[in-house]
């Protein structure tokens, strides 16, 4: 089980900001969500969208662990 | 050398005696503070939202990077998270050097850097509803300026 | 919009408390604190000489030209005079604007002007007795980037 | 009497900061400094050293008056 979290509009979109999902890689987490709601996995392949593992920025698909942190980050607006 | 994330209020003239104290060899410390304006009654409330572990590390790898460019001597980031009224301090950034110039570059590179590219997420919630926010067209010249 | 010439040492994060309160407009305070420093004991006592009603009166057209020039909200002038010890204040600079570049660059200017050009005479006491201090080329060339 | 003012290095030269002197222009006064004091007449007449009459720069003579202050100033270092 992978812990997801979503930041910014996402959370919004989504009407959750963390949960737990099983999934053995990114491209497949992010099948889970799109299978589940629409909308979201809309939102998470729009522009300036990023994903963390374990609070590093990944590009390309990377395998997931049960421990592991995936976060949805929407364009940082700054503070 | 430190980053904080607090959703607690803060005072910027306690940062800064704090900051201030006991420098024998510095010489100038420039300070930033950003207020959440009223917007004329626009904005009652502004809400940033802040990934932990991530974000405050992100922006001590760029204050560590500003304090090896310029050479600072101590460099402070403290940063609300959560809601934040109007009138409210929403940042501060303080820089330590020898000389005036060094202190002052820093600080204003690490405001360009937090207020266009940091890892915040940020709501206004205003009479017409909530709505989040994009960096400005500003934000983005402001931060260009240090890509050398 | 004031300009204060005082001989008692005085505390930056009280004054940018002050300065920082009841805002709704401000967006930006920039603060510089400028410090005497030991020098690795090379000063024992800086001491610095105004001309009261001169120096003052000069201090506050610099800065109501750059609060024109910058559109700022408000800005202070705190300044020690007499003698002043290592690792004591002896200039404070706050300037508050609705965005932060004007804060900073109108901040950074009128510190370019008191430390390069304002009417003081400064003499620095050490180990191998005192001297008189003339401006820095630096100073000069800081102070020369606002020239246009 | 015109109330006479050193500043800086001046006063250091002269031995006193401030003190009353008849004269009825500025360089009525500039002479009787430099007849009383040799060295202090050479640092007043230094690069840079500019004189103040009521707290306004003069540049050329001007006539002084019972009141007048008149301060002279060393090249300004700066805070």
């Amino acid at each position: 089980m992978a812990r997801v979290m979503l930041f910014g509009r996402l959370a919004d979109i989504a009407g959750w900001r963390e949960t737990e999902i099983d999934a053995s890689s990114l491209s497949g987490l992010r099948d889970t969500l799109t299978a589940t709601d629409a909308a979201l996995g809309e939102a998470l392949a729009g522009p300036g969208v990023q994903a963390a593992v374990d609070k590093v920025i990944v590009r390309a698909d990377v395998a997931l662990t049960a421990g592991s942190e995936v976060a949805f980050l929407p364009p940082m607006s700054g503070g | 050398m430190t980053v904080r994330l607090q959703s607690e209020p803060f005072e910027p003239g306690v940062l800064l005696t704090r900051f201030s104290a006991g420098r024998g060899e510095t010489g100038a410390v420039v300070s930033f503070t950003g207020l959440t304006r009223a917007e004329h009654g626009q904005t009652t409330t502004l809400e940033l939202e802040a990934y932990p572990g991530f974000t405050d590390a992100e922006i001590g790898r760029i204050g560590e990077a500003a304090a090896t460019r310029w050479g600072l001597q101590d460099w402070l980031v403290v940063h609300r998270v959560g809601p934040i009224a109007p009138g409210e301090a929403v940042v501060f950034v303080a820089t330590a050097s020898a000389h005036r110039r060094e202190a002052f570059e820093a600080c204003d590179h690490l405001m360009d850097y937090l207020k266009s590219r940091a890892p915040f997420w940020k709501k206004e919630h205003g009479p017409d509803g909530a709505r989040w926010i994009e960096p400005t067209d500003r934000d983005r010249t402001d931060a260009e300026r240090w890509e050398t």
